[in-house]
């Protein structure tokens, strides 16, 4: 099939899934409805994947496609299009999006069974994709942030779901306005790029990135990807923007899956990797893009420690790892980015969805003190979160491994990276392995907390058969990524030698070298791989120590360290911070610009100028006092002082 | 030094400031009116003094003549007497009145003396019967527009006086 | 002809609505009337070359001679589709007047339709007088919609806005008076076409308040800066919607403000280029100063019509930022912004006024889970409140982007707040979605739920759906619209410091 | 010492400034009185301060058009004075005093 | 002696024909009792007389020359000119439409009718003897015979009490007025040997230079003329004048009055040539232009009797017609200047005579005092008389396309070609005080709920009234060859100007 009608079906089905279910939106019925919804994602999935095989018969460098759809808009020299790019960047992402949409659709069918409003439900979902696409696909800076709101906005409907809730709604209201500081930043960062470069065109972008040669801080192209990142910092939450994601957790777990792990959070990274030859010369930027994301990485994954709310730490995690995502992409690592983002995308909807299938059988309660021992009732569910588990903590050969172990290890090896950076990954790694293992043995391991009336089962098919194939991928996701130095391995080595590093190769045109990188020796690379393996074991055994049923060693180091375990309890009190001391004041501000501005001082100037008139008006009317003799006497007056005003004949 | 020109202007002079001053503090109107028609008699004096010989009787006969008796005959019908409150009340405006009419007085005379003191006067002295001749010739010639005209006021002022006299009044009469 | 015909035909009809009797008639035949006049109107899309920067469909003839006064109509890339915009809201709000006005029908629609003529006129005059004439012209209808159909506080209201305007205007005339009496000085004849003010030279002395063109600017920028209205002359506006009944709400939003917009666009801008870069940072700061402020307040309004009214304030800000840009990113995003302004602005007065009329409360705090009370509606509100806080693919998006732009790159220190204020936009509406439409049923729902036929009824839809068509078509296609103006917006931005209009060789 | 020239030597100077005395004590009496025939008398006071000043004018200037205004001013006020006193007598009529405290109605 | 030629009977044919015509009801009340025929017959006649004299002015439109003229001279007692023609035009159209309101409004239709019509077209005769004065006697006669027949007909007003003190009051100070022109008169005589205009148009710009004794004459009859015109400080006796007279009367007053006035102020300004080099004179005029816009406009703010409020905003107009006095006065564009200054003048009279006499259509016996809250919910009832109300009020307020804006335009244009931007800035200040009250009988008919007054059925009035109403709408479009026209009628007088 033509390239083209294969984009456009792949774009439209959503769309088309969005207005069928969009004008049928008070149907009841959640299967037709999820149907409609599925079927439109696996349509488009099909077409990614043909998409995809069609791409790789290319050669290499003729892998980079455009599709001009019309002119979207021209003032002045500005040109942008909606046009979309088709290269191996954009394909990936095609695949994970359309991919792990489809499950998590095909998922929602059943999670969604009881709800009233499924058709609405099916029909933002679709929305949703449609503007991942877009996001994706958009062949300029204009059209990925008409994707990037829109995903914003989605996800805004989405949260809100259940909107009779105020705090639904307000958690929706949160990430909105959240993510469009970020767009804010966005925003400025095109125009700064427009400003620098004169277009907004991808192509054209990377044309231009090159001649770049100043990299000074404030230089245009750095203060542009500062910008930039901003706008990343708001979509995929990092410091200190992140705080709306674990409020997005009100929404129904499918969509926390979904956008909140898989795929509109990482619109970020991807939006970095998109342009990273022009990241690559604004040094300065990428650091801080390393620094930021290092720090979330492990500010969430202290936050994370402690939290109850099993969705709570599946949030916290994910910012945990989008941190680190961030941090590969600042060492110039993209491919490493991109390959986490995958491994991600699997891993953390699998134990997203995972976690929906336990609240679907907890009849919605999302405590994990309130749960334990649910291995038996939910063996499915169990096993496959037990392989997200195995995949988010890099176990090998689980897909966590190879990705972490990747960026970390560019980290230390980047020119752009640094020790400190590395430790700071490490020490995550350990903590992730940490809080990860606590949730699994609070959830399903030990003995069961779950109260009387709840009678927690396994789920439906539809929805254990995602969470099988997802499950799948956290194996192997992994492989696509086999770092080079495996074939140095002493014994087994040889057997990679056949392994390509897929991935790499894939994206290898698609990237820009970091530059100045030098060749390390496996040993090296070897010993960093374990240490980090080390940190991870050490972890993970601590966890067990302290959660497990015969001592209470966790509630004992609470109580040792209370000060610290409130403060990560209250996830440092960052949200009462924004309140107290930026949205608060800035509502009182506004209360008092209007009743100081408008009401008591724009308005009282009228007033007063009105007063002014109406005075000299009663003035006058004074002087009129009816007595003729003094209108004799203004007369006489008016003589005189006419007189005396001319009295310089 | 003091013709006897100047005496007799000075008299005369003295004598209308005070008739006029008269006609303005009397608190009966009655004296009002008398010291008018002294300030009237006066000013025909001063007439005569500047040649005006025709103006003078005029100003004898139209208002010593005509318009006091007018007046008076007015106040006669009203049987006025002396009034309590002959002037207006208020010190301060009374005094502002006072202060800024002395104002224009003083400005007017200080303007007036400097006009008189540069201008070049024609003093030609020309007797009764001339003066009273180029009157009339410049009346009827000159003037003959006015002085049709005013006969068209003068119908007027009769028509509208015998008018306001004879108002019955509206409503209120009736009731 | 036909620009005669657009403007004076709705002149004619208000005329022949006079004769009408009855309200179920005379509301038929002002609907079938406007929408003859907004087909009229199309007819100028059929005339138009696009491709030209010149003035076309030019009506030149002599008024006053005696000061070069002409009835002098024309229409240029500006202009055309303000004139488009402005023929397309009068059916919408004539059909939005069938539940709202229910009293002296006849004549509401009068007034309607005289104030078309006189929105036209200010939008189509090329002679400074004959626009001044319907500048002024389109206040009487405006205060009489106001003052008669409006709510308690009408009187007040009215007349804050008839005296701010009028305040404003009568310097400008002024103005125009001196530049005509310039045209004489300089050419030996009189003249108050835009066309010879283009011509003109005004000393301007940097910095100094009392050189002719700063005063001269100034007393046109007030004029025009009242009617936007740009912060601080703005405290007219809120009362003036609150007041105002739906459709005047919507046509003082709608068109009205953007007369004080094209009038930068059209006079004060390329007539005074000297000065208006001089003073640009003033105007940049006044219009960032409103988007800020606007929203600010916006945000602490308990009315919703007071809320939307405010956000109009920050709207037009935007505009006054991008005319001020001096670009061509800032021009074109100015004229965008202008109407998509006029389109979801009225038409979230047109909604706030369907749902006045089924509770007759505009308090924030007493709605809530209307989303759930009335579907429809809250879809087409949220839709409209995408549009107005300029999502993507929306109308509202296009214009903003391209104002930022214009105003990022003139300075960035104007267009780094500017920005942020798309941040309080969201913030504001959103706030005022979720309190009215989220959580649970508020009292005044609840007691509209006895009501039959709550959601919106045929009628509404109907008059809602173009709007939502136009919401849509210009955020996917804004070419379609933009394309008609690029030339005369290259032409202005890029020869503004001597800006000069042509006519169409060949019009008569 | 004044210069008694001034004060002798009586010409147009003398005769002006003692009009406009009079003149001023016209207005005065205007200003002051409250009964409404005085004030008439006052305003006749005035237009014959007017008339002098004409008089001598014209007398000093050698132009007889002066002596002409007169004429006209004379009749005028004598018809002047005979509205204003069918206006006292219709106001007599009604309130039974001719005082201007009565005509403060209409104000402010 | 006796001479008249046939130059000045042609000249003066139109004071005496409306003088004879005058006598006929006069004449015929003596023979016959009042009543009500006699009523219509009067009015009859004093239209018929009214027509004749139009006729006659319109027979010497041509005419470009003085009458009466002196003893070896060109010039005489009275003057032939464009500005008489246009201005005795309108002022015998007042005439007729004065009759008409008194024969129809409740306080003058009464007893002694045959002597008001007398005593109305006696005053017109007083203005046109005023517009076509060539001499300050003259004018000063003319002024006379128009106040004395004025005073009267307030006085004859069937109402007691306020008409009563109205004519009192405007007898006093026009009197007090009339000595205070009388004593500039008299010295203008004294410096300039003459009092007739055009001669002491040779001599003035010499006696201003040396002359002090003219100086303040020429003050004085300008302060004189000012209180004819009501400008402030000098405006007192207006509102209470104003409010207290009948309002058929009030209608006559302040349309008549205003015109003869000015005309009478232009003349007098015109001939002072070399006004222009005296900033004494001209800032004088500029401060009392500004104090008087001001004043009106800020004094009718807090007026609820609506008679009140535009006599105040007569009072404003006369500041606005300032602007255009002072730039004749400045003289760099006599042309231009006068024409805008007649035009606003020519315009205004129409507005004053609609806005004033519509007032007498709501008064429902003679002692009421219309005031702004009896046309509560007028528009309900009588829309058609709203909107002719509304068209006077915001053509009075300056807004397009009536003929207000554009008399406004041409008098603004005035000013900023003298540069006298100040004034102009005044000027529009003002007048944005001043649509505060013009709006605010809007508001009140047609915002305010409430019973309005059931109005009398004046056909004559309500005819006049469209009639202005409808020239108000339409002449405002069709201003330019009005302007045209006034600048017709007053070239030839700059042009003779020149000659000399």
């Amino acid at each position: 099939m033509d390239l083209n009608v294969l984009v456009c079906t792949l774009v439209a089905a959503p769309l088309l899934g969005f207005l069928i279910n969009g004008f049928r939106f008070r149907s009841e019925n959640g299967i037709i409805a999820g149907v409609i919804g599925t079927a439109s994602v696996i349509t488009s999935f099909v077409c990614s994947v043909l998409v995809w095989l069609s791409l790789a018969q290319r050669p290499e460098a003729a892998r980079f496609l455009r599709l001009h759809l019309f002119k979207w808009v021209e003032a002045g020299d500005f040109v942008a299009n909606i046009g979309f790019i088709i290269d191996p960047l954009s394909v990936i992402m095609l695949l994970v999006i359309t991919g792990v949409g489809s499950l998590i659709h095909l998922f929602s069918i059943g999670y969604m069974s009881h709800d009233h409003r499924p058709a609405k439900y099916f029909a933002y979902l679709n929305l949703f994709i449609f503007n991942m696409l877009l996001l994706v696909l958009g062949d300029n800076l204009l059209l990925m942030f008409v994707g990037w709101e829109g995903v914003g906005l989605c996800s805004y409907l989405l949260i809100g779901f259940w909107f009779t809730d105020q705090e639904k709604a307000a958690a929706g209201m949160k990430a909105f306005i959240t993510n469009r500081i970020g767009d804010a930043g966005f925003l400025l960062g095109i125009f700064m790029l427009f400003i620098a470069s004169g277009s907004v065109d991808f192509f054209e972008l990377w044309q231009w990135a090159p001649s770049v040669t100043e990299s000074a801080w404030l230089s245009p192209v750095t203060l542009a990807c500062i910008f930039l990142f901003i706008g990343a910092i708001g979509k995929s939450a990092q410091i200190p923007l992140y705080v709306w994601l674990p409020d997005a957790m009100a929404g129904p777990t499918p969509v926390s899956a979904l956008i909140h792990a898989a795929t509109m959070v990482t619109a970020g990274v991807y939006m970095i990797v998109r342009l990273n030859p022009v990241f690559i010369v604004a040094p300065n930027a990428m650091l801080i893009v390393a620094w930021v994301g290092a720090l979330t990485a492990f500010f969430a994954a202290t936050i994370a420690l402690t939290q109850n709310d099993i969705k709570k730490v599946l949030a916290y995690s994910t910012v945990s790892q989008l941190g680190y995502m961030f941090l590969g992409a600042g060492v110039g690592a993209f491919g490493a980015a991109m390959f986490h983002l995958v491994t991600h995308a699997f891993f953390k909807a699998l134990m997203f969805l995972g976690a929906g299938s336990v609240i679907h059988a907890m009849a919605g309660e999302q405590d994990i003190r309130k749960m334990g021992g649910l291995k038996k009732k939910m063996p499915i569910t169990h096993l496959t979160f037990f392989l997200g588990w195995l995949a988010i903590i890099g176990v090998p050969p689980f897909a966590g491994f190879f990705s972490k172990d990747e960026i970390l290890w560019l980290t230390l090896q980047s020119p752009l990276g640094s020790k400190m950076l590395w430790l700071i990954g490490g020490a995550t790694a350990g903590l992730t392995a940490f809080y990860m293992t606590r949730l699994m043995l609070l959830t399903f391991w030990g003995k069961s907390r779950v109260p009387k009336e709840v009678h927690p089962h396994e789920s439906p098919m539809v929805m254990t058969f995602p969470l099988m194939i997802l499950g799948l991928l956290s194996v192997i996701g992994g492989w696509i990524g086999v770092p080079h130095v495996f074939a140095e391995l002493p014994g087994i080595g040889g057997l990679f030698h056949h392994i390509p590093n897929i991935l790499e190769h894939w994206l290898d045109k698609s990237l820009s070298p970091i530059p100045g990188i030098a060749e390390a020796s496996a040993a090296l690379e070897f010993s960093a791989m374990a240490s980090t393996l080390l940190v991870v074991g050490a972890s993970v055994i601590a966890a067990v120590l302290c959660y497990s049923p015969k001592n209470n060693l966790s509630e004992r180091i609470s109580l040792k360290f209370s000060g610290l375990h409130r403060l990560l309890l209250n996830k440092y009190w960052v949200d009462e911070f924004y309140f107290s001391r930026i949205i608060n004041p800035l509502i009182e501000c506004s209360r008092g610009l209007w009743l100081y501005i408008d009401v008591n001082f724009i308005d009282r100037m009228t007033f007063v100028a009105g007063d002014i008139a109406r005075g000299a008006g009663s003035f006058m009317r004074g002087l009129q006092n009816g007595n003729v003799q003094y209108y004799a006497f203004y007369i006489v007056a008016g003589v005189v002082g006419v007189i005396m005003m001319c009295s310089q004949w | 030094m003091f013709s006897s020109y100047d005496i007799v202007f000075y008299l005369l002079a003295l004598f209308a400031l005070f008739s006029a001053f008269g006609v303005v503090t009397s608190a009966s109107p009655i004296y009002s009116a008398f010291f008018l028609v002294l300030a009237m008699m006066d000013i025909a004096c001063l007439f005569v003094m500047l040649g005006a010989f025709f103006i003078a009787g005029v100003q004898l006969i139209v208002y010593a003549g005509a318009v006091v008796v007018l007046f008076v005959m007015v106040l006669m019908l009203f049987n006025l007497h002396q009034e309590t409150e002959a002037f207006s009340r208020g010190t301060i405006s009374g005094m502002a009145k006072l202060g800024v009419t002395g104002l224009l007085c003083g400005i007017l005379a200080t303007t007036l003396f400097h006009f008189a003191s540069t201008a070049k006067t024609i003093a030609a002295e020309i007797g009764p019967e001339e003066s009273t001749e180029k009157l009339a010739k410049l009346l009827f010639s000159d003037y003959l527009f006015g002085f049709e005209a005013i006969s068209i006021l003068i119908l007027v002022v009769a028509v509208g006086a015998v008018a306001l006299s004879q108002l019955k009044g509206g409503t209120h009469a009736k009731s | 002809m036909l620009l005669s015909l657009v403007v004076f035909l709705p002149m004619v009809f208000a005329l022949l609505l006079a004769f009408a009797r009855g309200k179920a008639t005379i509301r038929m035949a002002a609907l079938v009337l406007s929408i003859v006049e907004f087909l009229v109107s199309l007819l100028i899309l059929k005339h138009f070359d696009i491709r030209s920067a010149e003035l076309q469909l030019v009506e030149n003839v002599p008024w006053v001679s005696r000061f070069g006064i002409n009835y002098f109509l024309g229409i240029d890339g500006i202009s055309l589709w303000l004139v488009i915009l402005t023929t397309f809201l009068l059916p919408i709000t004539v059909l939005a007047s069938w539940k709202s006005i229910d009293e002296k029908v006849g004549g509401f629609h009068i007034c309607l339709f005289a104030l078309q003529t006189a929105m036209l006129g200010t939008f189509l005059s090329m002679d400074s007088i004959l626009f001044y004439v319907f500048w002024e012209l389109s206040l009487i209808p405006m205060y009489f919609i106001i003052g008669i159909w409006g709510g308690p506080r009408r009187i007040y209201a009215t007349v804050k806005f008839f005296l701010y305007t009028m305040l404003g205007s009568v310097l400008m005339l002024i103005g125009i008076i001196y530049m005509i009496h310039l045209t004489g000085k300089v050419n030996g004849v009189f003249s108050a076409s835009f066309l010879d003010f283009y011509k003109l030279e005004i000393p301007f002395v940097g910095g100094s308040l009392l050189s002719p063109q700063a005063l001269l600017f100034f007393a046109f920028a007030l004029a025009f800066a009242i009617k936007v209205p740009l912060f601080p002359f703005h405290t007219w506006l809120p009362d003036a919607h609150v007041e105002a009944p739906t459709p005047g709400s919507v046509i003082l939003a709608g068109v009205m403000l953007k007369m004080g917009t094209y009038g930068f666009m059209r006079l004060a801008i390329p007539l005074f280029p000297e000065a208006s870069v001089y003073w640009s940072w003033l105007f940049c700061l006044l219009a960032v100063a409103g988007i800020i402020y606007g929203a600010l307040v916006a945000m602490v309004q308990t009315d919703i019509k007071k809320l939307v009214a405010y956000s109009s304030v920050s709207h037009m800000g935007y505009v006054i930022l991008g005319l001020f840009a001096l670009n061509s990113y800032g021009a074109t995003g100015a004229l965008y912004q202008m109407l998509s302004h006029g389109i979801s602005t009225g038409a979230l007065f047109l909604l706030v006024g369907m749902i006045y009329e089924r509770t007759h409360s505009r308090e924030i705090s007493k709605y809530g889970g209307l989303a759930i009370a009335l579907p429809i509606y809250s879809i087409v509100f949220f839709i409209v409140t995408l549009s107005s806080i300029a999502v993507p693919i929306t109308n509202g998006f296009i214009g903003e982007f391209f104002i930022l732009l214009g105003a990022f790159a003139k300075d960035k220190t104007f267009a780094i707040p500017a920005t942020l204020g798309v941040v309080l936009g969201a913030t504001y509406m959103l706030w005022m979605f979720k309190k009215v439409f989220f959580g649970v049923e508020g009292e005044i729902v609840r007691q509209m739920d006895k009501q039959p036929h709550r959601d919106l009824s045929k009628r509404e839809l109907g008059l809602m759906l173009p709007l939502l068509i136009v919401i849509f078509w210009m955020g996917i296609f804004p070419d379609h619209f933009l394309r008609w103006s690029k030339s005369s917006l290259d032409h202005y931005v890029n020869n503004f410091s001597n800006y000069e209009l042509t006519i169409t060789p060949g019009a008569k | 010492m004044p210069n008694l020239s001034v004060i002798a030597n009586v010409g147009l100077g003398h005769y002006l400034v003692l009009a406009a005395i009079i003149f001023c004590i016209g207005i005065i009496g205007v200003l002051l009185r409250k009964n409404i025939i005085v004030m008439m008398m006052s305003i006749e006071l005035m237009l014959n301060a007017v008339n002098l000043t004409f008089v001598s004018l014209s007398h000093f200037m050698g132009s007889a058009a002066g002596q002409i205004a007169v004429f006209f001013i004379m009749t005028i006020a004598a018809a002047e004075a005979a509205v204003g006193l069918a206006l006292v007598v219709l106001i007599f009529k009604k309130y039974g005093e001719v005082n201007i405290k009565i005509f403060e109605r209409l104000k402010g | 002696m006796f001479k008249i030629s046939d130059l000045d009977l042609a000249i003066s044919s139109p004071f005496l024909i409306l003088f004879l015509f005058s006598l006929i009801p006069i004449t015929q009340r003596v023979f016959r009792k009042s009543g009500e025929q006699s009523m219509n017959l009067s009015v009859g006649y004093g239209i018929l007389g009214f027509l004749s004299a139009m006729g006659a002015v319109l027979a010497n439109k041509g005419i470009y020359s003085y009458a009466f003229k002196r003893a070896g001279l060109q010039e005489g007692s009275l003057i032939h000119d464009g500005i008489y023609n246009v201005a005795a035009m309108l002022v015998l159209i007042l005439g007729i439409a004065t009759l008409l309101f008194l024969r129809e409004n409740i306080a003058t239709a009464t007893e002694r009718f045959a002597e008001k019509v007398f005593l109305v077209m006696n005053a017109a005769v007083g203005m046109l003897i005023v517009l076509s004065a060539n001499d300050l006697i003259v004018m000063f006669i003319g002024i006379e015979t128009m106040s004395l027949a004025i005073y009267i007909l307030i006085a004859l007003s069937r109402e007691e009490f306020l008409a009563k003190e109205a004519a009192f009051k405007y007898f006093i100070l026009g009197s007090f007025a009339t000595a205070i022109f009388l004593l500039g008169v008299a010295y203008v005589f004294g410096a300039a040997k003459t009092t007739m205009l055009s001669q002491i148009m040779e001599v003035s710009s010499e006696l201003f230079k040396t002359n002090g004794l003219f100086f303040i004459g020429v003050i004085l009859v300008i302060l004189g003329l000012c209180f004819k015109i009501s400008v402030f400080p000098f405006h007192a006796w207006t509102p209470d004048v104003y409010q207290g007279a009948p309002t058929p009367i009030t209608t006559f007053m302040a349309a008549g009055v205003k015109l003869v006035g000015f005309v009478a102020l232009l003349r007098f300004i015109l001939c002072l040539t070399g006004i222009e080099k005296v900033p004494q004179l001209l800032n004088l005029l500029q401060w009392l232009a500004v104090f008087t816009m001001l004043a009106g406009n800020v004094a009718a703010i807090v007026q609820d009797n609506l008679k009140r409020m535009l006599a105040y905003s007569s009072v404003a107009h006369t500041g606005y017609l300032l602007i255009g006095i002072v730039a004749i006065a400045m003289g760099r564009f006599p042309i231009d200047s006068t024409t805008g200054f007649l035009f606003y003048l020519y315009s205004y009279f129409f507005m004053t005579i609609g806005s004033f006499a519509i007032i007498g259509i709501f008064e429902s016996h003679e002692g009421k005092s219309v005031t702004i809250e009896d046309l509560k919910g007028l528009a309900t009832r009588h829309p058609y008389t709203s909107l002719i109300f509304s068209v006077f009020l915001l053509s009075l307020a300056g807004i397009p396309p009536l003929l207000g804006f554009f008399g406004k335009f041409y008098l603004l244009s005035v000013a900023v070609q003298s540069d006298l931007y100040w004034l102009a800035f005044w000027g529009v200040i003002s007048s944005v005080i001043g649509a505060y009250y013009y709006l605010r009988p809007i508001v009140y008919m047609y915002m305010v709920d409430g019973n309005s007054i059931v109005l009398p059925k004046q056909y004559m009035t309500k005819l006049i009234l469209w009639l202005s109403a409808f020239s108000i709408a339409l002449l405002g479009l069709t201003s330019a060859p009005l302007y045209r026209g006034v600048e017709r009628s007053i070239k030839k007088i700059f042009s003779e100007q020149s000659l000399n």
